[in-house]
């Protein structure tokens, strides 16, 4: 069946989150149990690289958009980065992007969060 | 209209977890015989992807199945999914803003059939009682008509 | 049977060139819901290739397509690939030998019968003059049968 | 549609023949009229790496027959290299592999040639 894997990378108040796989229901409440951890043990900035998840769904998608409103209304960042230009097309039209940048990768990500 | 002008496939897959990507595949397949561009056969396929989620979701068939009409043209694709579920009206589905749903308590789902009309360049659905056809175009890049998905 | 005991996917495909590949990526797509290897992916993708060349040059159908039938179970793939076209009579095709061939003004043709039967777990064709059924089975390596393939 | 393409290194009496895409019809025929034109220039022996030739229908194969046999009558010799399993157990299936061997890269092919 369908491979869904997260790979999280956690230092201080920024985490970054490397999924790998389809991003339906199921993969965005993975992405989404992990970032509210994290949230609740303090961090606050969370940059989403999508490189290996090509595809998703707008149920997935429905998901990080409650994510996003968990982490602004904490006080947090949650950017995304490697989009293809399909999902980045597809954030746009939802109007995702007004509230979660989107960056080419993690360390132009991790600059512009800093200086945000 | 002879074979080698439309060519047409029909696919039947049952409403099981994952088979929406499965189909995915089959657009991947045709795209050689179409000049697509890879973002071109992304977009279809994940048009796709919100249409068969949608059967599989909120048709209720009673046969558990759907149906994928691919017609390949020289210059366009088209695809009708069809379930014979119980039908909706779509003029009814309130367009999606993302400003009424963040920040507010109410469900944040409702983007399929917005992401399907935005990712085609056509989208028309005919839905009664007798289940739903959802019938999208893609046309390649050199013939592409005044696209919606450009004014966004 | 339920749904999630075997999944049943109909693809109608027109017989034209490299269709017979497009077809392949159904096969692939649907070995997600079985444990096969990527080797068995990989023979059952050529028996399917040899079993729709066979109907798209012999079967001389009027309505120039096929129709294939994929039954998905738990520990195997079953595929049927049908044609509506003249059949023919299996029994009558002579197996073909290497040393018939070479070194002899013969027609060096005569191999995807044979090459299917050794590649699939359990060929099966019935037809008549209405038809050809090609029925061929795969099982997961774990759930192998005493495989042809394996005495060659 | 289907791209298939070929790519020839000539030394001597060697020939490396690359194909690239599915051996079909038309794909074993490019094979053959290309091997073909060597030999009526005096190339005897052929090493045919198949590494990106993953697929081959029954058809092409037949073309790759009428092949060897031209090769064989011409005293030279035929080979394979890099054969998916799938190939190696298609053209075992046939015999193929008695009057055409098959080694695992082109160096391999290339020595053992050398020996016959
Ligand atoms: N094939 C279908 N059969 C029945 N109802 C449908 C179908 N497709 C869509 N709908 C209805 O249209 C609504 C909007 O669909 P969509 O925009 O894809 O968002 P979502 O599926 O997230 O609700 C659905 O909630 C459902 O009521
Ligand atoms: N679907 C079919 N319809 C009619 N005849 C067929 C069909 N499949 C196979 N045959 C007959 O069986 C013969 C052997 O087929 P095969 O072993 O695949 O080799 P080849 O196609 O190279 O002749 C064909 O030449 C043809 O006469």
């Amino acid at each position: 069946m369908n491979q869904f894997n997260i790979d999280i990378e956690h230092t201080g108040d920024y985490a970054v989150i490397r999924s790998d796989g389809y991003i339906n229901n199921l993969g965005g409440e993975k992405i989404s149990e992990e970032c509210c951890r994290l949230l609740e043990s303090g961090c606050r900035n969370f940059i989403l690289n999508l490189e290996k998840s090509p595809i998703v769904n707008s149920i997935g998608v429905s998901i990080l958009i409650e994510l996003i409103e968990r982490v602004l209304e904490s006080d947090g960042k949650l950017v995304f980065t490697n989009l293809t230009s399909t999902i980045a097309k597809t954030f746009r039209i939802m109007g995702l992007l007004q509230y979660a940048g989107a960056f080419p990768d993690e360390l132009t990500a991790l600059d512009e969060i800093k200086k945000m | 209209m002879t074979v080698q002008e439309i060519k047409e496939i029909m696919l039947t897959v049952p409403m099981i977890p994952d088979m929406e990507l499965a189909v995915t595949k089959t657009v991947e397949s045709l795209s050689r015989f179409i000049p697509f561009t890879g973002d071109q056969v992304d977009e279809v396929k994940h048009a796709i992807i919100e249409a068969c989620m949608n059967a599989f979701e909120h048709s209720r068939s009673a046969d558990c199945r759907i149906l994928l009409v691919f017609k390949v043209g020289p210059c366009k694709l088209t695809v009708e999914i069809v379930d014979h579920g119980k039908g909706f009206d779509p003029a009814l589905v309130e367009d999606p803003k993302i400003e009424n749903k963040l920040f507010k308590n109410v469900r944040k789902r409702g983007w399929g059939l917005k992401l399907m009309k935005h990712l085609m360049d056509e989208v028309d659905i005919v839905s009664n009682r007798n289940g739903t056809v959802v019938r999208m175009v893609k046309y390649a890049d050199a013939y592409r008509k005044e696209a919606l998905n450009e004014s966004v």
